[in-house]
């Protein structure tokens, strides 16, 4: 290619460009404006929780510690207790390090009662370490099992 | 191919698969054998070094080489004495440099005949050997994370002057 | 470009520390580099800023508790990773796996790979001082990661492969989204050919610089789409077909000048392959189970029989190898990972000298390093 | 515009209030004109990119670009250790100067410039050139590496960028026949087809080539070599921080607006524009709309291309630009001699 339509090619090529990010410029945007819009977040697996059964109204902890077991970032402390006349234990502590949890969800897998889920958070923040620990059995201050009301 | 059919008195329980071909080599044959992977149009795929020295007093090296051409996998295995250097091949493949490096400041292991036998992933001036079985982590430092902790001590920025 | 014999008179030379903390060294390399005026005499890559010590993690954790950090290895692809490691595993062990979940992986991997090539045309371009066509790239991109986030509950670091199949199933509506996505990304193609390879300053940034000739890529073993750029028809999809791979058609794409232009149109080109992968994957997904019933998954401990194995797949940046050595235990004895990155960085000692700075980051953009690969 | 002159002739002493006056307010606008233009910036390459930009401070972010100031206002200002200090602190300061007297010489309307000189122009091509000195001694003085590449690219680059800018404007000088830009704009306009029209129309190439040399001396993607961030960090401000880094900042925008006002004086009419011979006040409003314009497109180019390398951006001014502005020149010159 000659050296003038190497130029003139060059200079269509500058032209087309600034047609694409011309074109761009008047278009709407595709952002979101976090924190007035928010993301669909029904699909994120976030931090773990409980799940409340719809039956019982809590949890079906049984305090195996098998997600313990699998955890590979040694994020659990967990302790039970078997209520009075009761075949199975029930957690009376369920913490989670928030922050060596990698979300990989296989406690969610390995829970024999699938009494574990992903919550839709995907706002945690914390100033300290000590902050990132989760209590998930504060949602249910007062278990139904230890006071009676299920058996 | 049987040329460098050097075979050692290695154990045979470790079945290999996944190559079209393993064959033991000496360590004294590995640079000739590599170079007739190098001229038969192989590449360097990967090299592996095995903590063996529990149960054989030995490191066991594996190296891999493929064709781009019809893939076919070769695996070099070499049952190395943990104590005496292995003859560097990174003159053959260049890529076995910094895999050689890799090796040395894992396991200890050195190479005869490499250039720059130092340290690569690991801080300069390591002093352990962290992928041997018999290194045991020194215990993790613990930390201080509330937001009123003094700063640590800043000995590596001195004052400016003005 | 070279106009003086190289020389390393250290009266005619100075050296410059490009990185560990450097915009364009993606992540923490550092590139010691040697130079005369704006002439590079010598390169020497310095690494191990993010070492995370993930074979000896390997060691020391069951199969399944290895899962997350098989993506953290390359956080870009980190999909094909999870997937590596789960078929690496279940092929040692003998586990089946439905047919669902072996096309449903094809599909999932083939989407991540697409968003790091698109990651990496941003990337690269930023490199390149623009920093627009970056935000297109993430726009498509964001569409990818919102649909692989709609299976697996992450968008970068999955751990959704198990042993015998999926942590969860492609839903009703997946294909329905998939295809949205890929008319999508198909739209945009274009634009990106105006825009970017088309583009006058662009081309001459890219094409005769870094050249990589095919010796250099043997000795030092480089693979995927930057050995792609020099000629080779190298794919682990079609020299050892893993997977549901065998049963979709697509093309190698290879360019033979081995430069910066290349590596980039290899990319472009293989996005395209994949979304046709995915398109027949699509077509082909068959019902059934998405774990193996009765498989072990991960909730019992998975022993492997004694023995050494390498396994391969071809990730977004090449050749990535896992090889197994396990004694019996529910641990691995040893895992090594071959991370495409590391040869890819090797070989730059020689492809840089003899350039200018400019082009030692055009060089190094185009490889597609992700330093925590190159590190482990 | 005359009864203020009135006043600043008359009653407040002539010389002396024209130069307080002046000062002051081209310093407030300039002031006024970054921030607008930071602000402007950062809109054009949002929506370039789909997105937004700033929408936080004030309606649409337009407060933005002054919470960021003041930020960079209160800011530590680091003076590295092994600096040449002097020339280090002089530097920013030294940056701003011969753009703000560039700018006293654009005439903004019918009745004056702020200075009104007969070899105005020839004036303000050499001044022009001389930010790069502050920019090398910045770059020269941080004692870094990035920096001093930095500030030996932007010297080669503005000498080898001021000759087609030159010789750009020596075209339209030809046709203009004077390098006073006040009569440049007010003297009877080329006609083609019995219209008159600005000198742009009837030099295309010249505006051109004008353009990439400012684009060039500005240090404006594509030709941001000096500052190439993918590859030099921050170029020749890599070790400046706080209002001393603000001071490049604000002189990278003065300058873009400086010669963006040159170029609308020299190829798009200036001041002039319709009724504005009948409203006055029109005058600085039509420059300003154009200079705009011309930025414009300098930010609309900047977040289109990538940036070029250091020696294909010397090949492209001395192998391409310096002689195709020479022909334009001598074409210019024989087209005049043969309409004459």
């Amino acid at each position: 290619m000659n050296f003038t339509a190497r130029v003139a090619r060059g200079i269509k090529s500058l032209l087309v460009g600034l047609g694409v990010t011309g074109r761009h410029l008047v278009r709407p945007v595709v952002t979101l404006q976090y924190p007035h819009q928010r993301p669909d977040a029904s699909h994120w697996g976030g931090p773990i929780e409980l799940v409340t059964f719809p039956e019982t109204g809590t949890h079906d902890c049984i305090a195996c510690n098998a997600c313990a077991r699998i955890c590979p970032s040694d994020c659990f402390a967990i302790e039970g207790k078997r209520p009075e006349g009761a075949k199975k234990m029930r957690a009376t502590k369920f913490l989670i390090d928030f922050s060596t949890c990698s979300l990989c969800g296989l406690c969610v897998d390995v829970c024999p009662t699938d009494t574990l889920q992903y919550s839709r958070r995907y706002e945690d923040v914390a100033y300290r370490r000590s902050l990132t620990v989760n209590d998930l059995l504060a949602p249910f201050p007062e278990d139904p099992y230890f006071t009676g009301k299920l058996a | 191919m049987d040329a460098l059919g050097a075979s050692v008195s290695a154990p045979t329980e470790h079945p290999f698969s996944g190559a079209a071909e393993a064959r033991w080599v000496a360590p004294g044959r590995l640079v000739e054998a590599s170079r007739v992977l190098r001229e038969a149009g192989y590449f360097f795929e990967s090299m592996t070094c095995v903590d063996r020295i529990a149960a054989h007093g030995v490191f066991e090296l594996i190296y891999t080489f493929n064709r781009w051409e019809a893939a076919s996998r070769v695996a070099f295995r070499v049952w190395a004495p943990a104590t005496e250097p292995v003859p560097s091949i990174s003159g053959v493949f260049g890529a076995a440099n910094w895999n050689e490096r890799e090796a040395w400041e894992f396991y200890g292991l050195a190479f005869s005949g490499h250039p720059n036998l130092t340290w690569l992933l690991l801080p300069e001036g390591t002093e352990f050997h962290p992928l041997l079985k018999s290194f045991t982590a020194p215990p993790a430092s613990s930390y201080d994370d509330s937001l009123t902790a003094p700063p640590p001590p800043d000995d590596a920025h001195p004052p400016a002057h003005h | 470009m070279r106009t003086h014999p190289p020389t390393t008179d250290p009266l005619d030379t100075y050296t410059l520390n490009m990185g560990p903390q450097h915009p364009s060294t993606h992540g923490v390399l550092r590139l010691l580099l040697t130079l005369r005026g704006e002439e590079i005499v010598t390169a020497e890559p310095v690494i191990g800023y993010s070492h995370r010590a993930h074979e000896k993690m390997a060691e020391n954790r069951t199969y399944a508790q290895f899962l997350p950090n098989t993506s953290r290895q390359d956080y870009l692809s980190g999909m094909i990773y999870n997937f590596a490691w789960v078929e690496a595993v279940e092929k040692m062990a003998g586990i089946p796996v439905p047919e669902r979940a072996l096309v449903a992986r094809v599909i999932l991997a083939e989407f991540n790979r697409i968003a790091s090539h698109l990651l990496w045309i941003g990337a690269f371009l930023l490199d390149l001082g623009a920093p627009t066509p970056f935000l297109y790239c993430w726009d498509d991109r964001e569409a990818i990661l919102f649909l692989l986030e709609s299976v697996t509950g992450s968008r970068l670091t999955y751990a959704s492969g198990r042993f015998g199949g999926l942590a969860r199933d492609l839903d009703a509506d997946f294909p329905r989204r998939a295809r949205e996505v890929i008319a999508k990304l198909r739209a945009r193609w274009p634009e990106y050919d105006r825009l970017i390879e088309d583009n006058v300053i662009f081309r001459n940034r890219a094409i005769g610089v870094g050249v990589l000739t095919r010796d250099q890529c043997r000795s030092y073993g480089v693979t995927g789409p930057t050995l792609r750029g020099s000629g080779v028809p190298y794919d682990v999809r079609k020299a050892e077909p893993y997977g549901a791979y065998p049963r979709f058609e697509f093309d190698i794409p290879t360019r033979p000048e081995g430069d910066v232009f290349a590596r980039y149109w290899v990319r472009v080109q293989e996005m395209r392959q994949s979304v046709r992968i995915i398109e027949q994957a699509l077509d082909q997904l068959p019902g059934g189970p998405f774990l193996e019933p009765g498989s072990i998954g991960v909730k019992k401990r998975l022993k492997l029989p004694v023995g050494t194995q390498y396994y391969a797949v071809e990730s977004a940046r090449g050749h990535y190898g896992i090889l197994l050595v396990s004694e019996g235990g529910a641990e691995p004895y040893r895992a090594k990972f071959r991370t495409p990155s590391y040869p890819n960085l090797a070989v730059l000692t020689e492809a840089m000298p003899g350039t200018l700075v400019a082009d030692a980051v055009a060089i190094l953009g185009s490889t597609d390093l992700v330093m925590p690969e190159v590190d482990r | 515009m005359s009864a203020l002159h009135a006043l600043l002739a008359g009653p407040l002493g002539g010389f002396g209030a024209t130069l307080l006056v002046g000062v002051v307010g081209i310093m407030g606008y300039l002031t006024f004109n970054v921030l607008f233009l930071i602000w402007l910036e950062r809109k054009v390459a949002g929506h370039i990119q789909r997105r937004l930009g700033p929408m936080e401070v004030g309606p649409h972010g337009v407060l933005q670009t002054v919470a960021d100031m003041l930020k960079l206002l209160g800011k530590q200002l680091l003076t590295p250790v092994a600096t040449d200090r002097f020339v280090y602190l002089l530097a920013p300061l030294l940056v701003f100067l011969p753009t703000m007297c560039v700018a006293s010489l654009i005439p903004l309307g019918r009745a004056q410039a702020f200075a009104d000189m007969p070899y105005g122009l020839i004036i303000i091509v050499t001044l022009s050139g001389l930010t790069v000195l502050a920019i090398f001694m910045a770059g020269w003085a941080s004692n870094n590496k990035y920096a001093v590449l930095g500030g030996m690219r932007s010297v080669a680059q503005v000498v080898a960028y001021e000759i087609p800018v030159l010789l750009a404007v020596l075209s339209v000088v030809l046709v203009a026949g004077t390098t006073n830009l006040h009569q440049l704009v007010t003297n009877p306009w080329p006609r083609l087809l019995g219209v008159p029209v600005p000198y742009g129309v009837v030099e295309p190439l010249a505006a051109v080539i004008f353009f990439i040399g400012i684009t060039a001396e500005t240090n404006r993607a594509p030709f941001d070599i000096p500052e190439a961030e993918s590859e030099l960090v921050g170029g020749f401000h890599t070790e400046y921080s706080g209002m001393r880094f603000a001071m490049f900042f604000f002189a990278e925008y003065t300058n873009m607006l400086v010669l963006g006002a040159l170029g609308a004086t020299l190829f798009l009419g200036g001041f002039r524009g319709p009724f504005q011979g009948a409203v006055p006040l029109l005058g600085p409003v039509y420059l300003l709309l154009k200079t705009y314009l011309v930025v414009f497109v300098m930010m609309w180019a900047r977040w289109t291309f990538p940036r070029l390398r250091f020696d294909q951006l010397m090949s492209f001014a001395w192998k391409l630009l310096i002689p195709l502005a020479l022909a334009n020149l001598v074409a210019t010159a024989v087209v005049l001699g043969v309409l004459a």
